[in-house]
């Protein structure tokens, strides 16, 4: 393994097994070894990131052994300037999350070494470029999620682990037959991605439309785009705090990726064709229907919930806009999600476990007794609500500039959103935080520094991309531009 | 074009109080804890101070710039480079913003040592004075922006400021809901701004010229002439969704339902922010897109008239309040609606122009009432004051003095400035003699709530409570002295702008001039004896307001409830209730969008997630179909033969199964079923 | 080659072994009543016969005994699978309570014997041979399962089991007659032939066929022949459960193969096979395909008792499997072999963990794996979790990976149809095997719950089928190319 | 002339009546008697058409095969059905409680 | 007609009649020896197929062995106190439904399909050559046939063996 990549996957495998041989009652020792295995991955995406090439549009640091060669199954893993971002991202939020998790005193061997499988396995999906290994990363993902919620979660965490798990399966089956479709498309027969990629050209237009169909339900769920969007609310709301940040931060991030990846990348006729409607019609409606739902909502983590769903909404509509401005916003959306919807998570779990309630309703006046704490949900809520100077605006601006150069109309809509989040936004800050206090939380202690230490670095992130967003933008761009290259024409 | 002049200490004009406010901000509450507020007091005032310098010096550099060439610029770092978007975060300071940052930074200043006395007593005073820097310098960055997208997050963050100020005192709920509505409202306004300014990009660019920044617009406005969207004049859409954000920030019809509520904040917040600066910002952008307005005549008109209703709305509402901050806050939304107007009219540096001067007798006027709530603890309510002239003698001068001013007496700044305005409305070949009427009665009106509110105040016997009365006393320095300060400004800022026609040179509107399109010079055709029609005209509604003001509240002699009276009491009640557009704004949009979302959430909820679940539930039904056979055949022979056996004890039953030949049924019907499959 | 048959005992060494081993086993438990002792000589015996399929020649392929037996790669392979499910399940049995009180010398003497019995059935050359295998594998089967004697549900069981294999393979007898009749012989090959020069006449051929598929299907358990496996599979001790649910199917299978595949077919160019005019089985055996793994994963979702649960998962699996045969294509038929080494691991890991919570609790309802991982049975648990991912196709286990070649095979014949309802099959398993999982993990257990213990005998096969599980799948190559060599029929 | 045919059709009535047996059949004993009626009537197959078709031995061999196994199976069958009826005998009503369902 | 004719429709009919009974008769004990009518029918069935040691064997086997086996487990299975031994019939009518149609298709068959026919020889007998067969070409099968009888005896005695063993 001379790539980092494969470290980054193996060390928090490594990890797990050393969390499994050791006394399930040493609960600190587990704690700091599972710290321990998330802070190389942590060290090498920090190398990624002064290594990267941001010139070169193709994939780097890729390697590749042969695994199945009956098969043609091949281990390869690289990325480009879009996986690197994820990541990036994933290294960071999985480091964060052992600290959030620290509070876990169930189980908490097992929830530990399935974090650290968890960890893995995300990483493993962004690096990939054999199809098989993609899938294999996809789906491996799933085991470790369904534990942390149904084993950890909150009062109906069966229902929403099994929930979750079963919308993720159904589509990731069709995911799994169009894998073997495109397998037996090309000639020869291979699953190596870099190669699909290279011979888009040869697919039959109908064969793509099918496939492009099958692929983007399939990570439409994971997005979730409406209507597959259902099962987010329930394992947001059951999953503990870490599990929600990476559920959120994260997990979320494949589904579009994995358009970018796939549908775009291999299929690029059927994307030309279907874009509009599928990803930029209803990329708009998620973002408006995401913000109506979440208005609506009186448990702070459903809120939250479906605040994410609106905010995917702005990256698939960025990335059907097919202008560098809109699918960069739509990547660096990706990004800056990932992480202000992970703040949100880890600020709601700060709440939670003091009052250990979430109802919106049932606060009001918190800002008198945790004054930094409120200072730092202010930042995250202004974030999510895309006030410029911090790193959203960015990504929200970018990518309603470029899709208003293709359609002005769903930029419209899109933009007309920003009222509505502010809307809820606010008037939850207001419930929670401001008005009178509420005497039941009157002894609430403040923020710890094990939880200021979770959310710093995301604060920094935030403050800092939104000031100077340059970094991820030049990762991103040069990749971005040769796929939108291949497809813009096509239009 | 060639580059403009580049200079490295824009950036500390906006920075400076930046850094003051995330001193304030991070450290504020254990350096006050510590060493108590006068720290507080210097890491918020001093940089705002040096800002103050800093823009004084830019102002000489541009003094000693040839006027063609009057622009700075500081370019810091490239913000966002993607593909044709290049954004740089940059600062230029022209005349236009060379002024707005003069009075940003001076008003600003002098606001910040006066909070220092009126926030004395705060507990989190460290907390106002993070958050008074962290407005300064947005506003500042809105100001000396160099490119939209930078104007915009100034633009914004004078709004989180404002939001964050109005709803200071949180723990009450009324504030914090003022806050959010301003918030909110301007967002709408925002909406515009964004639309319009991706319109502006993508049009530019398809002509070639793809950016935000402003002389790089200004120079190739002219390639919008000919360019259109959706069948309309792309300048004139553009303009329009500006004018739509401008609204918001300005308060213009119909979004200034914000402002009335935002005096819910610190009295120093609604002189700085909801009088002085903040919303001026709307009347700034319209300014410095000018170039882009006067190629939208259509947009103008609009705005003209929405500048000029909005004064008379806001002026008549005006007349009626109680409240002495309100009856301030609706007199600025209607001098807010004078500069409108005279944007409308393509007199930009009238607009300006008033924009100053408003700045300095509205923030005295406000510092002014922020005195004597001071000195009555919180009494806000014109009804229990009176004479107070006798106990605080500064404030009620400089209060005076900033009144003649607002009510536009000369010599006073506010006489030229709107002057100036009814000047050009009446006369540029977008105005006419309907603008200049409409302007003309709400000068009138504002002569008389202003004067109204004097009387009210400080004239007459005292309605003050006793307890309330007996340490009655005229602030602190720290409080009177930039009342003074402001209150000198009031009365000769005006001179910077006396017209030609009263000898003057309007030194002002020459010095704007370069940050303006070439505005033709119109109105050369009017007589000089016409336009001193005009101005005695205007005095004389002036003096018209006084004496009715003094009539109804010092004589007497006009019984104060006339109006209450007029007209079945009709228009009386319509004002109190300020046109009812609160409450038909709550009912139409608010309430309206709530239900909405409620719909949504039911919708997806019962409809969507039922579906879904409804797709298990029809798997789970034919599985139980299926299965059912399997429960109640086989598990029910296995329970049926234990009874039978027991009951029956004889084990012939035992052995006589039922459900055995079902199964072979199974075989044999398969079979069967095949081969007639086969042969048909 | 076709060897005679004094030359031909070399190669049924295996064969030979296990019948020495069983005789030994009975013989010893005459004398001696030493029940560990026995199981272990069977243990041996498998071991044995094992080696000497190591050791037998496999580079010439033939006839043994006059045109009785094949000798080839395909045998063979089937060889090894019963021979280790037979040893899996006497290991089994060892740790078994219910096993435990059983007369151990018929036991496993019978299990050597049925495996003999499964070992001819793959390697038949002739009908006669055929049936005689199917029936000594049926018999066995039969007695094994009403082996608990003391137990109704058993005694119940094995009456069901016998009476619908009776008629079974009586009806498939019938079906041999007319084949015999049409063709002239009971040689495979020589049927192979009449078919191939296509004089044989359509209708009774098509007859005799489906009268022959209600025997085969009984074995595979494929729908509407698959009705007697939940009773069964719920009366007979555990071990024999899982020797029927593997070994059994496996032998089924593989007679069903050597009859459709290189008898009622020919192979084409390209690795694509062609069904000889008269037995078009294909179509027939699709829509059976589809209609075993939906019927079987439906009613799979309705059982409350563990081992109806994996009866009805095992008739699901049947149809999967079917699939590689329905595509007609040598990689279908792999994927096949594939599959069954697969299903070989998972399933009986599942029996494996079923039979230490039987063990436990007496009983395989469900409620049994209540809190299974949270009272001492965490490591039962996680095996049991990676077996059931394993059965749904979850990756990194072995069973994805079987899924992915059987499903890629389907694809390749562009039938997008089968596909799609096999993989909808197979999300919809995920509602009853994640019963079992939520269970062990997600409930806590029952208050005052003893702690479940695991012996080093659970341990060491768990361990072995986990690792199985875990390891073949991500390094499948290997296993893959076992499959590959073995799909060589010889034809003559 | 008795032909093949003629043989086919006996056997194919037997197999009717074996069948129908087997399906309506309550009792175990009467379902295995059902089953050797079914074993018989494919042994007179086997025998015709050894005797029209084949003209070997093949099928009168397999016959035998057939009648040897069905003994076989017999015995099995008829030895689990006294199994059970022993083991009904040997319990009594209190044990039978535990066993049920 | 020939006599023969006659002889092996008189055999017939006795097969298929019997057979009838079995599957009628609602009485379980008649059903068994009705059974014993069918062997015997196809034992001279067997007969006029040449295949005279079949026909022994058939005798020997089905009617000496298999028969009096089922009839001892009738009468084992019953009390002898219980007078009436039922045989009871679930439903006959789609029982018949089904086998008429299976019966019907193959009969058609049967009866449209030109089968292999050859001209049958001279019937000779059969035994020493069945008997050398057994020794030569099915010798496995002849082998192994003793495997699976020890098996079923194993199995018969292991599961009809009384008592249960002590834990």
């Amino acid at each position: 393994m001379e790539s980092p990549l494969s470290l980054m996957v193996a060390i928090p495998l490594v990890g797990m097994l050393l969390v499994l041989v050791l006394p399930s009652a040493a609960h600190n020792l587990i704690r700091w070894t599972a710290a321990a295995a998330t802070v190389p991955p942590l060290l090498l995406a920090g190398w990624l990131f002064a290594n990267f090439d941001r010139t070169e549009a193709g994939f780097q640091f890729v390697e590749r052994y042969a695994w199945i060669p009956d098969f043609g199954i091949q281990y390869i893993v690289g990325i480009d300037g879009v996986s690197i971002t994820m990541v990036l991202l994933t290294a960071l939020l999985s480091f964060l999350c052992v600290f959030a998790s620290w509070g876990i005193d169930k189980g908490v061997k097992g929830y530990f070494a399935l974090f650290l499988l968890l960890d893995a396995a995300m990483v493993g999906v962004f690096v990939a470029l054999d199809f098989v290994l993609f899938f294999l990363f996809w789906e491996l993902m799933l085991l470790p999620m369904y534990f942390l919620i149904g084993v950890w979660g909150g009062p109906r965490r069966e229902y929403a682990a099994i929930k979750f798990f079963l919308y993720t399966m159904a589509g990731s089956v069709l995911i799994l037959l169009g894998i073997l479709a495109l397998y037996f498309a090309t000639d020869p027969h291979t699953f190596d991605m870099t190669v699909m990629i290279a011979s888009r050209d040869q697919y039959p237009a109908t064969l793509q439309y099918v496939l492009w169909l099958a692929f983007f339900i399939g990570f439409a769920i994971k997005i979730p785009a409406f209507p597959f969007h259902t099962w987010l609310p329930d394992a947001h709301v059951e999953a503990p705090t870490a599990i929600s940040v990476i559920l959120a931060g994260v997990l979320l991030k494949m589904g579009t990726y994995g358009i970018l990846r796939v549908n775009f990348a291999i299929l690029p006729e059927a994307t030309a064709e279907l874009a509009y409607t599928l990803l930029g019609a209803l990329g708009a409606f998620n973002i408006v229907y995401g913000a109506l739902c979440a208005m609506a909502q009186t448990d702070l983590k459903k809120l939250v919930a479906y605040s994410s769903i609106s905010h995917m909404g702005y990256v698939m509509l960025g990335m059907a806009s097919f202008t560098q401005q809109g699918i960069d916003g739509a990547v660096l959306q990706m990004f800056n999600h990932g992480t202000v919807t992970a703040m949100l998570f880890l600020l709601v779990g700060v709440l939670y476990d003091r009052a250990h309630h979430r109802e919106i309703y049932g606060f009001g006046g918190i800002a008198a007794v945790m004054p930094v704490y409120t200072g730092f949900v202010a930042l995250a809520f202004f974030a999510a609500l895309g006030l410029p100077g911090l790193s959203a605006f960015i990504s929200e601006v970018l990518v309603l500039l470029g899709a208003w150069q293709r359609y002005p109309g769903l930029a419209a809509i899109g933009a007309s959103a920003v009222i509505l989040t502010a809307g809820y936004m606010l008037w939850t800050l207001q419930r929670v935080f401001l008005g009178p206090l509420n005497e039941r939380y009157a002894g609430l202690p403040e923020i710890s520094p094990r939880e200021v230490f979770t959310l710093a670095p995301l604060a920094v992130l935030v403050i800092g991309l939104g000031v100077y967003p340059q970094p991820v933008l030049d990762l991103i761009d040069t990749t971005l531009a040769q796929l939108n290259a291949a497809i813009a024409p096509l239009l | 074009m060639d580059e403009p002049t580049s200079v490295a200490y824009l950036r500390w004009i906006p920075l400076l109080p930046l850094l003051g406010a995330a001193l304030n901000g991070v450290a504020g509450a254990p350096l006050q804890r510590r060493f108590g507020k006068g720290v507080v007091t210097a890491i918020a005032c001093l940089p705002v101070a040096a800002a103050f310098l800093l823009a004084c010096r830019a102002f000489n550099d541009l003094l000693a710039l040839p006027a063609a060439e009057r622009l700075l610029l500081d370019r810091v770092w490239t913000w966002i480079d993607v593909g044709a978007l290049r954004v740089d975060a940059a600062f230029a300071i022209d005349p236009l913003a060379a002024v707005m940052a003069l009075v940003v930074t001076g008003v600003g200043g002098l606001i910040h040592v006066y909070s220092a006395g009126y926030m004395h007593d705060e507990p989190s005073y460290w907390r106002y004075f993070a958050l008074l820097n962290l407005f300064t310098a947005m506003m500042l960055i809105l100001v000396l922006a160099d490119n939209l997208l930078l104007l915009f997050v100034g633009w914004e963050g004078v709004g989180l400021c404002s939001y964050a100020l109005i709803g200071f005192w949180y723990a009450n709920h009324d504030n914090a809901t003022a806050g959010s509505k301003a918030f909110i409202v301007n967002r709408i306004g925002d909406f515009g701004f964004t639309l319009g300014m991706f319109l502006l990009f993508w049009t530019m660019s398809a002509a070639g010229h793809p950016t935000l920044a402003f002389r790089e617009l200004g120079a190739n406005a002219h390639v919008l002439a000919d360019a259109t969207f959706l069948g309309w004049g792309a300048a004139t859409v553009i303009t329009a969704l500006m004018f739509v954000g401008a609204t918001g920030k300005s308060a213009q019809i119909p979004l200034y339902v914000w402002l009335p509520d935002a005096m819910a904040g610190p009295t120093p917040v609604s002189a700085l922010i909801h009088a002085a600066t903040m919303v001026t910002a709307g009347v700034y952008l319209i300014a410095r897109l000018d170039f882009l307005f006067v190629m939208a005549p259509a947009t103008l008109a609009v705005i003209a008239w929405v500048g000029a209703l909005t004064a008379l709305l806001a002026a008549t509402i005006g007349t009626v309040q109680t409240d002495i901050k309100k009856v301030l806050a609706y007199s600025t939304i209607s001098q807010l609606g004078y500069m409108v107007l005279a944007l409308g009219v393509a007199a930009p540096a009238a607009a300006v122009f008033h924009l100053m001067t408003h700045a300095f007798f509205k923030a005295c006027l406000f510092l002014g009432a922020g005195s004597v709530i001071f000195a009555l603890h919180h009494e806000q309510d014109l009804r229990r004051m009176g004479g107070l002239r006798a106990w605080m003698p500064v404030t009620y001068g400089t209060f005076l003095v900033s009144t003649l001013a607002i009510a536009g007496f000369p010599p006073f700044s506010g006489f030229f400035s709107k002057d100036e305005i009814l000047w050009k409305a009446f006369s540029s070949e977008q105005g006419g003699v309907a603008l200049w009427f409409v302007g003309w009665l709400a000068a009138g009106l504002t002569a008389f709530y202003m004067f109204r509110l004097v009387f009210l105040a400080f004239h007459g016997d005292s309605r003050i409570d006793a307890q309330a009365r007996r340490h009655l006393a005229e602030s602190p320095a720290s409080m009177t002295v930039p009342l003074v300060v402001l209150a000198a400004f009031a009365v000769v800022a005006g001179f910077v702008g006396v017209p030609a026609a009263l000898g003057g040179s309007n030194r002002i509107e020459h010095w704007l001039a370069p940050a303006f399109a070439a505005t033709t010079e119109h109105g050369a055709h009017h007589s000089a004896a016409l336009e001193y029609g005009l101005m005695a005209l205007s005095v004389g509604a002036g003096l018209a307001g006084l004496a009715l003001a003094h009539a109804m509240y010092v004589t007497g002699r006009v019984s104060a409830d006339l109006f209450a009276r007029f007209g079945g009491g009709v228009p009386y009640r319509l004002a109190t209730n300020k046109y009812y557009v609160d409450e038909i704004y709550q009912a139409v949009f608010v309430a309206g969008v709530l239900r909405l979302s409620r719909l949504g959430a039911a919708f997806d909820a019962r409809v969507v997630d039922a579906a879904v679940n409804g797709v298990a539930a029809v798997v789970r039904g034919v599985s139980r179909a299926n299965g059912g056979f399997d429960r109640i055949v086989v598990d029910g022979f296995v329970d049926r033969v234990a009874d039978a056996t027991l009951l029956a004890g004889g084990v012939l039953r035992r052995l006589q199964t039922g459900s055995i030949n079902l199964y072979l049924y199974a075989i044999v019907a398969g079979v069967v079923v095949v081969m007639i499959a086969k042969l048909l | 080659m076709d060897l005679g048959n004094v030359a031909s005992l070399r190669f049924i060494a295996p064969e030979l072994v296990l019948v020495a081993a069983a005789l030994v086993v009975f013989v010893v438990d005459l004398l001696v009543r030493d029940d560990e002792r026995l199981a272990d000589i069977a243990l041996g015996g498998l071991a044995l016969a094992l080696v000497s399929m190591a050791l037998v020649p496999h580079e010439l392929n033939g006839w043994l005994f006059g045109r009785m037996l094949f000798h080839d790669p395909f045998a063979a392979f089937f060889e090894v699978i019963f021979a280790l499910s037979a040893m899996a399940t006497v290991w089994m049995s060892m740790g078994s309570n219910e096993v435990r009180r059983m007369s151990q010398g018929e036991y496993y003497g019978l299990l050597l014997l049925g495996t003999v019995g499964a070992c001819f059935m793959a390697a038949a050359a002739n009908l006669l041979m055929a049936y005689l295998a199917l029936e000594t594998l049926s018999i066995v089967s039969y007695v094994l399962t009403g082996f608990v004697r003391h137990d109704r549900r058993s005694g119940e069981a094995a009456l069901k089991y016998l009476i619908f294999g009776g008629v079974a393979s009586g009806v498939m007898l019938y079906g041999m007659s007319w084949l015999f009749g049409l063709c002239g012989s009971l040689d495979l090959v020589v049927i192979h032939g009449v078919l191939e020069s296509g004089d044989a006449p359509a209708l009774p051929l098509f007859i005799a066929m489906v009268l022959m598929l209600a025997g085969l299907g009984f074995k595979i358990s494929m729908v509407p022949f698959h009705m007697w496996a939940p009773d069964v599979y719920a009366g007979a001790p555990i071990p024999v459960a899982a020797f029927l649910s593997v070994a059994s199917k496996a032998a089924g299978f593989a007679l069903l193969v050597r009859l459709l595949l290189p008898t009622f077919s020919t192979a084409g160019s390209g690795g694509a096979w062609h069904f000889l005019a008269g037995v078009d089985w294909p179509q027939l055996l699709l829509v059976l395909s589809v209609v075993t793994m939906t019927v079987g994963n439906l009613a799979a979702l309705q059982q409350s008792g563990v081992k109806r649960m994996l009866a009805y998962s095992g008739v699901a699996h049947a149809g999967y499997l079917l699939m590689g045969l329905v595509v007609l294509s040598t990689p279908g038929l792999e994927a096949m072999l594939f599959y069954l080494i697969a299903y070989y691991f998972m399933n009986l890991g599942a029996f494996a963990v079923l039979i230490v919570v039987h063990n436990h609790t007496g009983s395989d309802a469900i409620d049994g794996f209540r809190g299974l991982a949270w009272r001492g049975g965490a490591f039962p648990a996680v095996a049991m979790a990676a077996f059931l991912f394993s059965l749904i196709g979850v990756p990194p286990f072995v069973g994805f990976f079987a899924k992915l070649y059987l499903f890629a095979a389907v694809i390749e014949q562009k039938m997008y149809a089968l596909a799609l309802i096999g993989v909808l099959n197979s999300v919809i398993s995920v509602g009853y095997y994640f019963l079992i999982l939520r269970t062990m993990f997600l409930d806590r257990p029952p208050a005052g719950a003893s702690a479940v213990v695991t012996t080093l005998h659970d341990y060491a096969i768990l361990l072995i089928l986990l690792t199985a599980t875990c390891v073949f799948g991500l390094w499948s190559g290997p296993m893959f190319a076992f499959a590959r060599y073995s799909l060589q029929f010889f034809a003559g | 002339m008795i032909g093949l045919t003629h043989y086919l059709i006996v056997s194919l009535v037997v197999f009717a009546l074996g069948l129908f047996c087997v399906l309506t059949r309550r009792n175990a004993i009467g379902i295995l008697m059902g089953v050797e009626l079914i074993l018989n009537s494919a042994n007179i197959n086997y025998l015709a058409f050894a005797r029209f078709g084949s003209g070997n031995y093949d099928g009168q061999i397999f016959a035998i095969f057939v009648i040897m196994l069905a003994a076989a199976e017999a015995v099995v069958g008829l030895a689990i059905v006294l199994g059970i009826y022993q083991t009904f005998r040997t319990i009594d009503v209190s044990a039978t409680e535990t066993l049920r369902g | 007609m020939q006599l023969s004719d006659l002889v092996f429709f008189a055999i017939a009919g006795l097969t298929v009649l019997s057979a009838a009974g079995v599957a009628f008769s609602r009485n379980i004990v008649y059903a068994a020896f009705s059974l014993m009518g069918t062997f015997m029918g196809a034992a001279g069935l067997y007969v006029f197929l040449a295949a005279d040691f079949v026909a022994v064997v058939q005798v020997l086997i089905y009617v000496g062995g298999i028969l009096v086996l089922m009839v001892f487990a009738v009468m084992l299975t019953h009390r002898i106190e219980d007078v009436q031994i039922s045989n009871r019939t679930v439903g006959l009518a789609p029982a018949l439904l089904v086998v008429a149609g299976i019966a019907g298709i193959m009969g058609y068959a049967v009866l449209t399909t030109a089968w292999p026919v050859i001209e049958p020889g001279a019937a000779v007998a059969t035994t020493a050559d069945i008997g050398n067969l057994f020794l030569q070409e099915y010798l496995l099968p002849f082998e192994f046939a003793s495997v699976v009888l020890l098996a079923a005896l194993i199995g018969a005695v292991a599961v009809s063996r009384k008592e249960l063993r002590s834990e």
